[in-house]
């Protein structure tokens, strides 16, 4: 509960935020970036949890335990997909995104 | 009287086919033509006793007489209406075996001498027997569905016959033609049997043809339905006679015969002169009375003047044709002609049926020296081996008896006094001149035209230049002299069976006379014309060349038969190939089948146009998946609110 | 709460235990006895499927978090046999080449994991549940996908997948939050009761729905599929491809015939529309493909548009329909992948060309081929036949029949492709065809049980039956 | 194991003989035995039928019912009336013809045979059921095997034509599954459970609605594979491509299917929609009969002429079932039954012909009656029994189609009915052309001087053939009162 603040207004944030990782993730060329543009999506997704918790469901706390898990599944994800794009790295010294299109059609 | 032994009249002769036919790479030449000989005369025989049987025994019950049926169901339509299989009796029918079994038998006999040494003899006699049983089982049919039968079954062995020397191509091509013409014919044929079959519900002689005698009407009613003016019926009876007109080479279903000619002499004989040609009399001649009752007649008028017109026309043609077999041929177009005019200018009762007498009359005259002179053209074609009255004259020297039976046959077609044709002829042209005078007239000048035409033919093979043969042309063996000799006997003295005693429109039987003005009047015709071919072709002399030049045009429209060749080649060729066969063969290929191929190939270059969207690159493949979100969010919240 | 209650993720358990046995038994198997891991996975797995049949008593637990019933009990035990199958057809692949890397064990532990994932997902109770299900289930996959790491294809489709899921999972997670804001639970039985039709509910839903979707790949979510097949090693491919479709497709029907019941009027016109644009555009797709493992690809988003049809009617029938669909798709689809993958380690080849004149060569592989693509063609007596036309009775039930056509028309479209395979195998003699060879027994035995599958599971109808019953629990 | 279901299982025991064959003669051996022991007990059926009639009066005799989904009572339902058991007699004669005329089939010859036999029990399944399911399942398993058979032993563009048949054909099956399926779930209108059982359905009437929508849909499903204009282009490239026996198999039983699903489903089931579509189908039937035979005309390959040939005799088929008269109906059967025969003897003797000059073009060949007498007999007769010639089976089932259709009297169906009557014209045209043309004339190819003659397992295979088509047109009373006897409820329908 912040005085003064209603739900709309974070909610609007979050949902800024989530288009913000969407608008990076279709447009940033780097893989590295298009990483931390998901992970964008998923914060976006965590504070409202919290937030609607809070805001509207105080009495019980499965919002923050959602987003507590979400958090955890986030690191472990972003952990794999960095690894895989190590492994790429090594094999074509380039994490862009357009090199990463030998399969198409 | 029981006459179940007539169902073996047509059997013997199956029998035989079906004998010959499947073993016919076994049997020897000598077996099978001994063979197909007994079988035939077998058949004659039977036909013998039974025109004995009934005319003389126990065929008239008082004072009329009685047809004689015989069948059994071969096919259900509904209850009422079907196809039965039997022998019908009756004087026209049994008049018709002697006929068919008399020529036949002659023309067995005959065959043995002609088709001497030829490979393909066991399948000759064969076809014969073939056509023997379907000519026989036409004869005795019961019913409309078995007559047709029947008549396919007669076509289909013409065609074999026409085409026995299958390896050469224009007889190939004359029995194509043979067998299409007369298929088409038989289409109107089947079309009026349909239409009878459904508005009578009957297709059996017997109850079509029975007449109330105290109303003088069919004794059948019917749904008078009318098309166009005419009775159904009316319509039906017309495209009967097409059938008929087919088979008979009535103008314009003639084009056929000539070409026919293509086939063996013997099977000119016996097919295109004798029997099968004269199938469309006998039709007519069966179904008269529906013919005469049925809206007074008005079929009959097409039959009458369809027959004048042909017979006047086929003559004309005839002058001027220098192959021996197609002169004859017209010569049988012309008499047929003679025939169905005898029939449609015919009344029903008593001695107003002269003409329905006279035309079965002049077919049995006519089938007896008509075969004469084929058999007697095919001798000498035998003999010099060729058709064309170019290669012969003065033949007489060498075959003496043909001259002779020649010379008979061509008397008695002359209608010379005292000869078969001179009997049945004059008939004809009382009737005619009884109830039609314009068709009189013609039938008349016919009369000249034929005795002319004859014999230009008689004097261009026997008489007329002195040709010089490489190997002295000879007689043919008695095989071939004595059915000429036996023909001869019957069409000398043919007239003299007093016809109208047994055979007669309304079955009574009457007293026909000669009309001695009228006799008078034919006979003296007849003579001009033969003096004319006297003095043309008896010498050599340029007479003849004179006078086709001074009518020039006329003669070589004449000479080319009209041009009615052309026209038919025209219409199949040019319309049915050209234009209706060709552009359905490629529309078919190209819209009907282009559709489906089109639906095929266009899913295909649908694929490959779309295949940008699978781009590869992983942020398309993010803007494609939010792009789905965002229109599905779109069109679920506000658009598709339900 | 008494611990006998833990009998309920019996299968979980197990399934946990064989996975720390891997673990155990990598520590202590010596080095050059390591293929030796594949023998024991096999039978540990064998043993799991084996004790899976033994019946479970319906209830929740964790406050009804985690749930299972004797439906899912029994798509838990489909899995089971699909992934056994799948181990038989991968092990001589995984002897030879992963092995030989010694990266043996951590396949098995990963696939495993997987595994595990989807038995949580499809038993989850609650969001929360279903989400660690989910992920559980995709992130080993994708380490999976970029298995070989020597080959470039490999990591590019390891690194698609994992962006892609990221991105799905952030979306569908958006969506279950708005879900969460507008019913206040994450708890399926609560959410029922508070579920209603408004806007947010329902953008919250199309957001969620999305997130599944990618998983069974419905078009658009589904561009990620034929690229990650074609990279990834072909027994990862043909679980991505039955596996882990299988069980979403299981839980999404389970979710719309549950919780978003209410919102029926507005999913049935949604799936309607996906459908259609999902066989269409799969079949399309499919048409050109020469790498066999993308045509499966997309031959396997063309299926999840049928399946979509068995979703539609929202009745018993439709339920039963769809399991029974899946359940004979992952025998066709393994049969498939089976041949595929016998014939690519042998010799490498993966393109349709190389299979020209197959049949002359090598007629047992070719002829489970011809069996498995008919069964997905849908022609008899195979069992694809009545799976398909038991999902349009489903869809027909409900009077769908326009959409009944336009998938007859699609069958007809995906008939095509099927018999470009038939045609290289059967018609073709080929220039250089696939010489001669003979499979290991574990190979032989993955196919012929597919084979028996796809044979038998059509004509011997008590097994529908059987479906049939355990259905009614989400129709009641 | 009743009488109807040995004619599944007996071919299934053959695939399965045949599997464990060896080599040609083997394969052929065990297939030629199979195929005679189905001869004898299609044979032993039709006099079992006789028997049974006397003292059965119901629709179908001989059924048998098992529950196969019980679910979507889905059954396993068989039984017979006098239509099936002709057209299982006519299966079994074409099949064992096929066996004997694929006597030397040199490439794959087990897998060849197999393929045939599945085949066969497609159709032998398809005349025995009488549950829609069960219909459609052996349905597309008789029409599935043509891909291989075409492809694989084929001859010309023969993946394309496998194909295009293969696709079509189960488009049509697809747009049949729709008709079913509608049909289905019409089949409770008087309230009861839903069935797919032909004869429950059958005394059920289903709202007309539901009639005019799905009958055209079925319709269409089965007339495609009946060659019903515009829909019978995958005919001549299927047939051109294909090898002897399979032509014959498929023109000569398989294409019956279509006929035979139409009566006996679309026009069973939903009179009242037949009645409602008939005027539309029957323009397109009547169109059929003289196109295809107007297209046979300028085709100069034996079995395009055929296939156009197949084309107008089938349509004939269409055309009088849609007359909706008993009489055509009657004529239509026969057709299914002489057109099978007649159309497997020509493709036989084409085979023949083409296994020995090696080409089926009608300009390269000529005068083969002098060197192949046997040969060039039977294609004269079957030619003359093709153009309907009475004394054959052809010339039966024209005439009864033809009075059939007849007795329909207004001005519309008169039209159509002379248009097909015409039909027999054009027939008569091309087929003696092409004897004309191929038998008779002088021989053009020095080559086919001394062409190898008929051996004996041609001939055989040929008179199997004949002796039917002969039988049928000298006495054709037995078989129509069999036929006959069965229409009585399906004229019930549709008055």
């Amino acid at each position: 509960m912040i005085a003064g603040i209603s739900i709309y207004e974070i909610l609007t944030v979050t949902s800024i935020l989530f288009f913000i990782g969407i608008y990076g993730f279709i447009t940033r060329k780097n893989l590295i970036s298009i990483l931390m543009s998901v992970e964008l999506i998923l914060n976006a997704s965590v504070i409202n949890f919290v937030v609607i918790n809070k805001y509207l469901y105080p009495d019980m706390l499965q919002g923050v335990f959602f987003s507590i898990f979400i958090i955890a599944v986030a690191a472990a994800e972003t952990a794999l997909a960095v690894s895989i794009i190590i492994n790429l790295y090594r094999q074509i010294a380039s994490v862009e995104v357009k090199d990463t299109e030998i399969m198409k059609y | 009287m029981d006459v179940t032994y007539t169902i073996l009249i047509p059997l013997i002769p199956l029998a035989v086919f079906l004998l010959l036919g499947i073993f016919s790479q076994k049997i020897k030449p000598a077996v099978s033509g001994i063979i197909g000989v007994a079988g035939l005369s077998t058949s004659a025989l039977l036909s013998f006793y039974t025109a004995y049987q009934y005319f003389f025994v126990h065929g008239k019950v008082d004072g009329v007489y009685q047809a004689i049926v015989l069948k059994t169901t071969w096919m259900n339509f509904t209850d009422t209406l079907k196809i039965d299989m039997g022998v019908l009796i009756d004087p026209i029918s049994v008049m018709m075996l002697i006929v068919v079994s008399t020529v036949s038998l002659m023309v067995h006999i005959y065959s043995r001498g002609y088709m001497k040494g030829d490979d393909g003899y066991t399948r000759f006699f064969a076809f014969l027997s073939l056509f023997s049983f379907s000519m026989f089982g036409l004869v005795l049919a019961t019913n409309l569905f078995q007559i047709y039968i029947f008549w396919e079954l007669v076509g289909v062995s013409s065609f074999l016959l026409i085409g026995y020397y299958y390896t050469k191509p224009s007889a190939v091509s004359a029995a194509k033609k043979a067998f299409i013409v007369t298929r088409f014919a038989d289409l109107g044929f089947l079309i009026g049997i349909l239409i009878i079959g459904f508005y009578t519900g009957t297709f059996d002689f017997e109850t079509l043809n029975t007449v109330n005698h105290e109303t003088g009407e069919l004794a059948l009613n019917w749904a008078s339905t009318s098309f166009m003016g005419l009775s159904v019926i009316t319509w039906a009876l017309i495209l009967m006679f097409m059938g008929g007109a087919g088979k008979s080479a009535m103008f314009p279903l003639h084009i056929w015969l000539p070409d026919a000619m293509e086939g063996p002499t013997p099977v000119s004989a016996l097919i295109h002169a004798a029997t099968m040609v004269v199938a469309g009399v006998y039709l007519v001649a069966r179904l008269f009375p529906m013919f005469y009752f049925v809206e007074d007649g008005y079929a009959l008028n097409v039959v009458a003047y369809v027959g004048a017109f042909s017979s006047l026309f086929a003559a004309i043609i005839a002058l001027t044709q220098t192959d021996i077999k197609r002169v004859l041929a017209f010569s049988t177009m012309s008499q047929i002609g003679y025939m169905m005019l005898a029939l449609g200018v015919s009344k029903y009762e008593g001695h107003d049926g002269l003409g329905y007498m006279a035309s079965m009359f002049h077919l049995f005259t006519h089938a007896m020296f008509k075969a004469l002179l084929f058999l007697g053209a095919g001798s000498v074609i035998h003999a010099v081996h060729s058709n064309y009255l170019k290669d012969m004259g003065g033949l007489r020297k060498y075959m003496p008896i043909t001259n002779i039976t020649f010379l008979i046959a061509a008397l008695a077609i002359a209608g010379f006094p005292l000869t078969s044709g001179f009997f049945s002829k004059d008939e004809i042209l009382v009737a005619a001149f009884e109830h039609n005078k314009l068709i009189y007239f013609s039938s008349v000048l016919v009369a000249g035209l034929t005795a002319f035409y004859m014999f230009r033919l008689y004097f261009g093979i026997f008489w007329g230049k002195d040709t010089q043969y490489k190997h002295a042309p000879h007689e043919s063996p008695l095989s071939m002299t004595l059915p000429l000799m036996l023909l001869a006997l019957v069409s000398l003295f043919g007239g003299f069976i007093p016809f109208s005693k047994y055979i007669s429109a309304d079955r009574v039987g009457f007293e026909a006379h000669l009309n001695y003005p009228l006799a008078a009047v034919a006979v003296s015709v007849g003579l001009i014309g033969i003096a004319l071919a006297w003095a043309f072709y008896k010498k050599e002399n340029n007479l003849a060349d004179k006078f086709s030049n001074a009518f020039g045009v006329f003669y070589k429209w004449t000479y080319h038969k009209f041009y009615i060749d052309e026209v038919y080649l025209f219409v199949t060729k040019k319309i049915i190939f050209n234009l209706i066969a060709a552009p359905i063969a490629r529309f078919d290929k190209k819209y009907v089948d282009g559709t489906m191929e089109g639906i095929g190939n266009k899913t295909v270059v649908i694929s490959n146009k779309i295949k940008g969207l699978q781009s590869g690159r992983v942020q398309d493949y993010a803007f494609g998946f939010i792009a789905g979100v965002v229109v599905l969010a779109m069109v679920f919240i506000y658009l598709w609110t339900n | 709460m008494d611990f006998s209650s833990f009998l309920l993720m019996r299968q979980e358990i197990i399934l946990l235990a064989i996975i720390l046995l891997l673990l155990i038994a990598e520590i202590f198997i010596p080095k050059n006895k390591k293929s030796s891991i594949v023998h024991f996975a096999i039978f540990l797995f064998g043993i799991h499927t084996a004790a899976g049949f033994f019946a479970i008593n319906e209830s929740s637990i964790f406050g009804g978090s985690f749930q299972t019933n004797n439906l899912i009990h029994f798509f838990k035990n489909v899995l089971n046999i699909g992934v056994f199958i799948l181990l038989l057809q991968s092990a001589d692949w995984i002897q030879e080449k992963i092995v030989a890397q010694d990266k043996g064990t951590e396949f098995f532990i990963l696939l495993f994991s997987s595994l595990l994932g989807m038995y949580f997902m499809i038993s989850s109770g609650d969001f929360l549940m279903f989400y660690i299900g989910l992920e559980l289930s995709t992130l080993p996959v994708a380490a999976l996908a970029a298995y070989e790491t020597s080959k470039r294809i490999s990591s590019e489709s390891g690194i698609k997948l994992i962006l892609s899921a990221g991105l799905a999972s952030g979306v569908s997670l958006f969506g279950i939050s708005l879900l969460y804001a507008t019913s206040g639970s994450i708890f399926f039985h609560d959410i029922i009761g508070a579920i209603s039709a408004s806007n947010l509910t329902i953008l919250g839903f199309i957001l969620f729905f999305s997130g599944l979707s990618f998983k069974i790949s419905l078009v658009p979510f589904h561009f990620w599929t034929a690229d990650v097949y074609e990279g990834a090693p072909i027994s990862v491919a043909s679980y991505l491809s039955v596996i882990s479709k299988g069980a979403a497709v299981f839980i999404l029907m389970i979710l719309l015939f549950t919780i978003f019941k209410p919102l029926m009027h507005v999913w049935e016109n949604m799936v309607y529309v996906i459908a259609i644009a999902t066989m269409f555009i799969g079949n399309l797709f499919a048409i050109r493909q020469q790498n066999m493992k993308r045509f499966l690809a997309f031959s396997s988003i063309a299926q999840a548009g049928f399946i979509l049809l068995g979703l539609i009617s929202g009745t018993q029938l439709g339920t039963a329909t769809v399991v029974y669909f899946v359940m004979i798709y992952i025998f066709s689809n393994l049969a498939a992948f089976g041949v595929v993958q016998a014939i690519s380690s042998k010799t490498g080849k993966e393109n349709m060309t190389d299979y020209e004149g197959l049949y002359r060569t090598n007629p047992n592989l070719s002829l489970v081929m011809l069996l498995a693509l008919f069964s997905l063609a849908g022609i008899p007596p195979v069992a694809g036949f009545f799976g398909k036309f038991f999902l349009f009775t489903a869809a027909a039930s409900e009077g769908y029949y326009v959409l009944v056509f336009l998938a007859v028309v699609n069958v007809t479209i995906s008939l095509y492709y099927y018999l470009l395979v038939v045609r290289a195998m059967f018609l073709r003699k080929g220039e250089n065809p696939i010489p001669f060879f003979k499979n290991k027994l574990y190979m032989r035995l993955g196919l012929i049980i597919t084979v028996i599958g796809i044979v038998v599971l059509g004509l011997y109808s008590p097994l529908y039956e059987y479906i049939y019953e355990l259905s009614s629990i989400y129709n009641s | 194991m009743d009488i109807l279901s040995l004619f599944v299982v007996v071919p299934v025991l053959t695939i399965i003989a045949l599997v464990f064959a060896k080599g040609l003669k083997q394969a052929r051996l065990v297939s030629m035995v199979g195929s005679m022991v189905q001869l004898g007990m299609a044979i032993n059926l039709v006099f079992a039928y006789f028997k049974e009639r006397a003292i059965n009066d119901g629709i179908m005799v001989f059924t048998k019912d098992f529950v196969w989904f019980e679910q979507f009572n889905i059954h396993y339902a068989i039984g017979v009336d006098g239509i099936s058991v002709a057209l299982l007699l006519l299966t079994a004669i074409v099949v064992l013809a096929g066996v004997f005329i694929s006597w030397k089939m040199p490439d794959l010859p087990k897998e060849f045979f197999i393929s045939l036999l599945i085949l066969a029990t497609g159709v032998y399944g398809f005349f025995i059921s009488i549950d829609l399911f069960t219909m459609f399942v052996f349905y597309e398993i008789a029409v599935i095997p043509m891909y291989l058979l075409i492809g694989i032993w084929g001859s010309g563009p023969k993946e394309y034509s496998a194909m295009k048949l293969t696709l079509m054909l189960m488009g049509a099956s697809a747009v049949l599954l729709v008709g079913v399926l509608g049909i289905y779930f019409n089949s409770n209108a008087d309230g009861g459970a839903l069935t797919f059982n032909i004869l429950e359905i059958s005394q059920v009437n289903i709202p007309f609605e539901a009639q005019k929508l799905f009958f055209p849909l079925t319709f269409v499903g089965f007339a495609v594979l009946g060659a019903l204009f515009p829909f019978h282009t995958w005919s001549p490239d299927g047939h051109a491509s294909a090898p002897t026996a399979v032509s014959m198999l498929h023109a000569g039983v398989l294409m019956k299917l279509g006929g035979y699903g139409v009566f006996r489903i679309a026009m069973f089931l939903l009179p009242a929609g037949a009645v409602h579509w008939s005027w539309f189908f029957i323009i397109l039937a009547a169109i059929g009969v003289v196109y295809g035979a107007f297209g046979a005309i300028r085709q100069t390959d034996l079995k395009y002429i055929n296939a156009y040939a197949s084309v107008s005799h089938l349509g004939l088929v269409l055309f009088a079932l849609l007359t909706l008269n008993k009489i055509a109906w009657n004529g239509a059967i026969i057709q299914s039954l002489s057109h099978g025969l007649l159309t497997a003897m020509f493709f036989a003797l084409i085979g023949m012909i083409y296994g020995r000059t090696h080409t089926r073009d009608i300009k390269k060949l000529g005068g083969l009656m002098k060197v192949l007498p046997f040969i060039g007999a039977i294609y004269v007769i079957t030619g003359m029994a093709y153009l309907g010639l009475p004394g054959f089976s052809g010339f039966v089932a024209e005439m009864n189609i033809f009075v059939g259709a007849f007795q329909n009297p207004d001005m519309f169906h008169r039209v159509l009915t002379i248009l097909a009557v015409s039909s027999i014209v054009v027939t008569a045209v091309y087929i003696l052309r092409l004897v004309g043309k191929i038998m008779m004339g002088p021989l053009v190819n020095e080559e086919f001087k001394d062409l190898p003659k008929a051996t004996w397992f041609e001939k055989t295979g040929i008179l199997l053939l004949l002796i039917p088509i002969v039988a049928m047109g000298v006495a054709p009373l037995w078989l129509s009162d069999m036929i006959m006897a069965s229409l009585e409820p399906f004229i019930k329908g549709v008055l």
